[in-house]
């Protein structure tokens, strides 16, 4: 049991801080790149594929670079850290991720080349206009006729899907189950509308109108049980994301607290408000506790064993990403209220990777269901 | 003791319930029930209605406007307003500065200012807090310098809610800079199309513009605008304030958006966590409720009740964790805040986390909850 | 509406208030009297029938003096207030309760004249060894045979069942349902084995072995409703009774904080803690307003209306009165965890009235499986 | 980064649990495990045991019997320690006194104590807090005054656990009564049968006697007795309460404790509201061991690592939350706190209210949480 990296991974780490701290570190540039279409920086994103880091989470034989979660939490942590908008975790770990799990080598290898290099935009077409985050599709049908295959009906929100060059669609199959599809972004049919999300990110509504589509891997295979694992997978490497994401609203906070005057003093002048800022640590620790392990337990492989980390992870994100995000604010006043200070763009944040993957009553709900099955809980 | 209302307030409670479901276009309840943000001419017109029939200001002098209600005649009015998605006479005019004009000002002001507030001819802003003078109000630096017959305005307020809707501002000035910090203030109120006077939005984290930055370049104020006596304003900024606190808990919101949050949720009442929550939030809400009618019960005329600062701090609290229960019931489409009404997800699930975030400030403004907690402290508890 | 008390009411809290305040105001005497049984002082619940108290709740009739529910909970209050360990909502509230409720007019007299005067002590021997707070017995079963009733079985805990010249005893009927039954203190196979409880209060385990009882009303009939509307009358008492007791609870931590010195200064010195006794003020306050609104809703007679305001009263209760339990011992520090002191007793006090009545976790889930029923909560 | 234990850490903590399990009486553990109150006797013999096969004070140097274990090694013996009911080694021995006269005490003092106090020969008491000089320790009065080769000791010191068991106490008292606060301490080791030594027990709120005062009225101790150089003593105090807090998040037992809760519960499992309560509860536990995992593989040797106020804060919590779940478990059986065997309700429901109420006490000694929340804030986050 070990919870430090190794040099490489040091090494990443800097080099991906580096390259995201140079754009980012001014938080007016992050909100000048989150104002305008497509939300983040295309030159940053061709970086990032040259530099290696997208293709991280596949295979070298896919385009890849082949390494593992460690590797790719690392960039999700340095990502969060700035609050980095670039599509990693809905482009490159959820939709890549999909393609990845389910593609045949062909298809890897067409997509995730390219999407590891930076040249492409990749999205993941699932969530439907119904309530839940379920593994299935039902609102989104796929026909066949001969080999060809079309889709109708609507996703949405689906991340990045406006700008998007593929989109990655799941589908109910004629004969059941839930398949998955590469759309190309200028296939006839398909019509979508892009807006920003609450933290500055993108979604769209997706409508497919008998749009042609390419089954991903074996034709009409239910995939339901791949796209849980990789939404597992999705929910521990977002944990990282906020993660850093976290450090930065509590650094940010302390920081504010020791330079803001009032009453003739600075902040932490008022224990009522450091006390404050201890609880906020206290829960920004935990968390950091519970992503390393839960990525270590992603690392280990096992789908049951990762399913329930991510539902552990997903539930303290949840506690912590309010606690923190809540307070963070507070603890500015004012100012924290205001788009031009970074702090609530960082509660804004984790409270989008929550709605993306799931929050406490959900996680809540999967695990109490679970408590009287074991007897304690082991961290391995 | 006697849980049932009067026969009269009853009759009362009825009648304006009538008025209020009636009286005031559907179109512009529906947008206060809904959660979307009233546009100027909404506000001006519901508050007209209102004052045309005597129901802007009934907390103001019989002379100017005002109703001999009992304070629970005064609370239920306001619940009602709420449970029927009447907006809330605009607090700048109805709750601030009317009532500072008609406590501390010359008959000639009244006279000049008072009609028109009330009917919201003039739309008032507020210019207090600065970008160093927040929870310490009293280190505001704006000055107010005599030359003639004019004040000579310099400074920077901020965090003016609706202030681009302003036609005059009510501020705080330094009129003598030599006094210790309270003692040189004054009421100043200024036509807001004045030379030299700039309103810069502020960008909220939910992506609106409801505040604003108020600049003062040797703006010349007539000095006949001063509110009562020169270096006085503290006195009337605190009488101001505690009347700001009073009905500052929208529990009849509040409690309209937590019964809407049912309609919202569907099956996932059937969820025991989420019934759990729901079960939690309405007995806090209910216990917020009768607190505030012990308070109105034994409010002395005009004085606030320490008490309202229960009433704010934990108002405030239940408000923000209403906007989140219903964010958290959007789920995924939590996430659509920028789409438009070409979206397949529901309207309100657009508006959830813009309102979540928006109402972050519900415990900032107008006397943070770290206030409230030191004046529970202090001035309750004697610590 | 009308939250305040009348001069009558006014006159009656200060009476009792005077009579208990003379015995217990002086916290070492409370010490001293829970020490050894009875667990309280007869000479003061003597005076307290003396004086009208006891008889409060019960009909002139009956031989009480035909109060209501608002003078019941002011006496309840002012109990709570100094911690009374007389047996006021066991005997008279709870075992008087449910005679007034079911008993013939001669059992109502015959039982609650005496009772009312403090010439004896009943309990309700009600709960059973198995979990939970049913309105319904089913451990205790009722045999008879000709006129002649005997139950056998075990009840426990009894609230003052050791000490009590009668007991009220539920048990399952022969047909089905509950009924209730008067039981002598001195009765054949009667077994009671009595201890105190965490707050210094008195039960006991109570075994019935073919032991003698009287049918409280119509023989035979089900009174399972009965027994759960006293309950929830009990509650709401209850209520008032722990709204006595967070009220010293919050007065006693404040003055502690403002003579205590730690650092050379008062407590009151670090805004930490000063903030969290205004939270503390802050449950209190709405906690009075939740006791004082159910106590009405109980004096307007309607058993439906009262079913759910005591279930508010319970929740409210087991949330303020862990909060302010809690944070009165931590702000008390070391001498809060010490029995000389009052501070701790009031903690466990509260304590012991939830586990009479309630928990949050069993109010939550009556509230929540009512809320899909209706819209807004109207107190009125 | 690495989930699983290497093969020899695994085979460690084999060999722990399996001597843990069968050496230790299972009567001792029962003990432990159900949350009865440990004899006097069953404390000496179970770490005797220990002692006898090196596993009681493994953090000593290991010329004291000490083990040269790795950060991980020491907390694999602690966890499993806890999971096997096992009485962890007292602390007032293991973890108080012995490591402070093994690293400022003279070979002499060494030679004299440490076996005997590794052994359990010799029973510590510690004698740091008075009735002033609680959270704020430096302001202690306890007097020693210098009368030839002796001390003479008068005073009172106050909260000494388990007390009434003690051989020997060690006590922090001021020599330098001219020094400035912290200045004028000296740590002294007195023996408990010395004349004008008295212990009081103090009554707890859970009815117990767990803690004592003990004063001292012109008590005799001999120079030699005194730890290292007079006034030096705050060094060692500030040493030991570091130690004090290293492992103590008690998560190897309160795991323990919510595991039987699951079977405690019975069908009340079921219950999705108990359900989620346990679920909240094993995740936050969960973060906690790892979290203490994270610090000791990054302690520095002896230096409490400054998250270990994170272990203590949220450790103490924790722990009372699991003592409170147990409690709402028990219903209204949680009444028969007073009860015997005679009782027909089981003996877990008479512990489970004085349990929680005893547990208060977590989040006040050893350093309050609020001293905690202040080290934390002050020492990590430099406000």
């Amino acid at each position: 049991m070990d919870f430090t990296y190794d040099d490489e991974q040091d090494a990443l780490r800097e080099a991906v801080r580096g390259m995201v701290g140079k754009v980012y570190s001014d938080y007016e540039n992050r909100r000048r790149t989150v104002a305008a279409d497509p939300g983040f920086s295309e030159e940053l994103w061709k970086q990032l594929g040259e530099m290696g880091i997208l293709g991280l989470p596949f295979a070298e034989s896919d385009g890849g670079s082949g390494a593992g979660p460690i590797e790719v939490g690392i960039v999700a942590q340095e990502l969060g850290r700035v609050l980095a908008p670039e599509p990693f975790l809905a482009s490159i770990v959820l939709a890549g991720g999909l393609v990845a799990a389910v593609g045949t080598p062909e298809q890897r290898a067409e997509v995730l080349g390219p999407l590891s290099a930076g040249e492409t935009v990749l999205a993941l077409a699932h969530y439907e206009p119904g309530p839940g985050r379920a593994a299935q599709a039902c609102e989104v049908t796929a026909s066949q006729a001969g080999e060809e295959w079309t889709l109708s009906g609507t996703k949405e929100p689906v991340l990045h899907g406006a700008r998007a060059d593929h989109l990655v669609v799941s589908a109910l199959l004629p004969d059941g189950g839930t398949g998955l599809f590469l759309v190309a972004g200028d296939a006839s049919g398909l019509t979508r509308t892009g807006y920003a999300t609450p933290d500055g990110g993108r979604a769209a509504r997706v409508d497919l109108a008998q749009t042609p589509a390419v089954p991903l891997g074996t034709p009409g295979q239910d995939v339901a049980s791949s796209i849980a694992t990789v939404l597992d997978l999705a929910r521990i490497i977002a944990g990282n994301e906020a993660l850093g994401a976290l450090e930065t609203a509590v650094r940010t906070t302390t920081g504010y607290l020791t330079s803001r005057k009032q009453f003739g003093v600075t902040l932490n002048t008022f224990q009522a408000l450091t006390f404050r800022a201890a609880d906020m640590y206290v829960s920004l620790e935990l968390t950091a506790s519970l992503v390393h392990w839960a990525t270590m337990v992603l690392a280990e492989g096992d789908a049951a064993d990762t399913a329930v980390a991510a539902s552990r992870v997903g539930l303290q994100l949840s506690r912590a990403g309010r606690h923190i995000g809540k307070e963070a604010i507070q603890l500015h006043g004012g100012i924290g209220m205001t788009a031009e200070y970074s702090i609530g763009a960082y509660t804004a944040h984790l409270q989008a990777l929550e709605q993306l993957l799931g929050d406490a009553t959900q996680h809540l709900a999967v695990l109490g269901a679970g408590v009287g099955s074991y007897g304690a809980v082991e961290p391995v | 003791m006697r849980l049932q209302l009067s026969e009269e307030d009853r009759a009362f409670r009825e009648e304006l319930r009538q008025f209020f479901t009636t009286k005031i276009p559907e179109e512009i309840r529906t947008t206060v029930i809904e959660g979307r943000e009233l546009t100027r001419d909404q506000i001006v017109e519901s508050m007209r209605i209102l004052n045309a029939e005597g129901l802007a200001v009934p907390h103001w002098p019989v002379e100017w406007g005002g109703r001999d209600w009992t304070e629970l005649q005064r609370h239920l009015w306001h619940e009602e307003l709420q449970a029927a998605g009447v907006p809330v006479p605009l607090a700048f005019n109805a709750s601030m500065i009317g009532p500072v004009i008609a406590h501390f000002a010359s008959q000639e002001m009244k006279e000049r200012f008072l009609p028109a507030t009330a009917n919201l001819d003039i739309w008032w802003s507020q210019g207090f807090s600065e970008p160093d003078a927040g929870s310490d109000l009293a280190s505001l630096r704006t000055s107010a310098v005599r030359d003639g017959d004019h004040y000579v305005v310099n400074g920077q307020k901020t965090w003016t809610t609706l202030g681009q809707y302003g036609d005059w501002i009510f501020t705080l000035v330094r009129t003598d800079p030599e006094a210790k910090k309270q003692a040189g203030i004054s009421m100043l109120l200024i036509d807001m199309t004045s030379p030299g006077l700039e309103v810069r939005p502020i960008q909220l984290i939910d992506g609106g513009h409801e505040v604003n930055e108020v600049w003062f370049t040797d703006v010349r104020v007539p000095v006949e605008n001063l509110v009562g006596e020169p270096n006085t304003g503290w006195t009337m900024a605190k009488f101001l304030l505690g009347n700001e606190r009073v009905g500052v808990a929208p529990v009849g919101a509040t409690k309209r958006n937590l019964a809407r949050a049912k309609e919202l949720a569907g099956a996932q009442l059937e969820n025991p966590l989420v019934a759990a929550r729901f079960a939690e939030l309405e007995n806090e809400l209910l216990a917020l409720e009768l607190t505030a009618l012990r308070v109105v019960a034994n409010s002395a005329d005009g004085e606030p009740h320490p008490a309202s600062s229960v009433l704010k701090l934990k108002g405030t609290e239940l408000q923000q964790a209403v906007s989140e229960l219903i964010m958290d019931l959007a789920g995924p489409a939590a996430l659509s805040s920028g789409a438009d009404a070409s979206s397949a997800l529901p309207e309100w699930t657009h508006l959830a986390t813009p309102t979540y975030l928006n109402l972050r400030k519900a415990s900032i403004y107008g006397g943070s909850n770290e206030i409230q907690r030191q004046i529970i402290a202090k001035t309750i508890l004697g610590l």
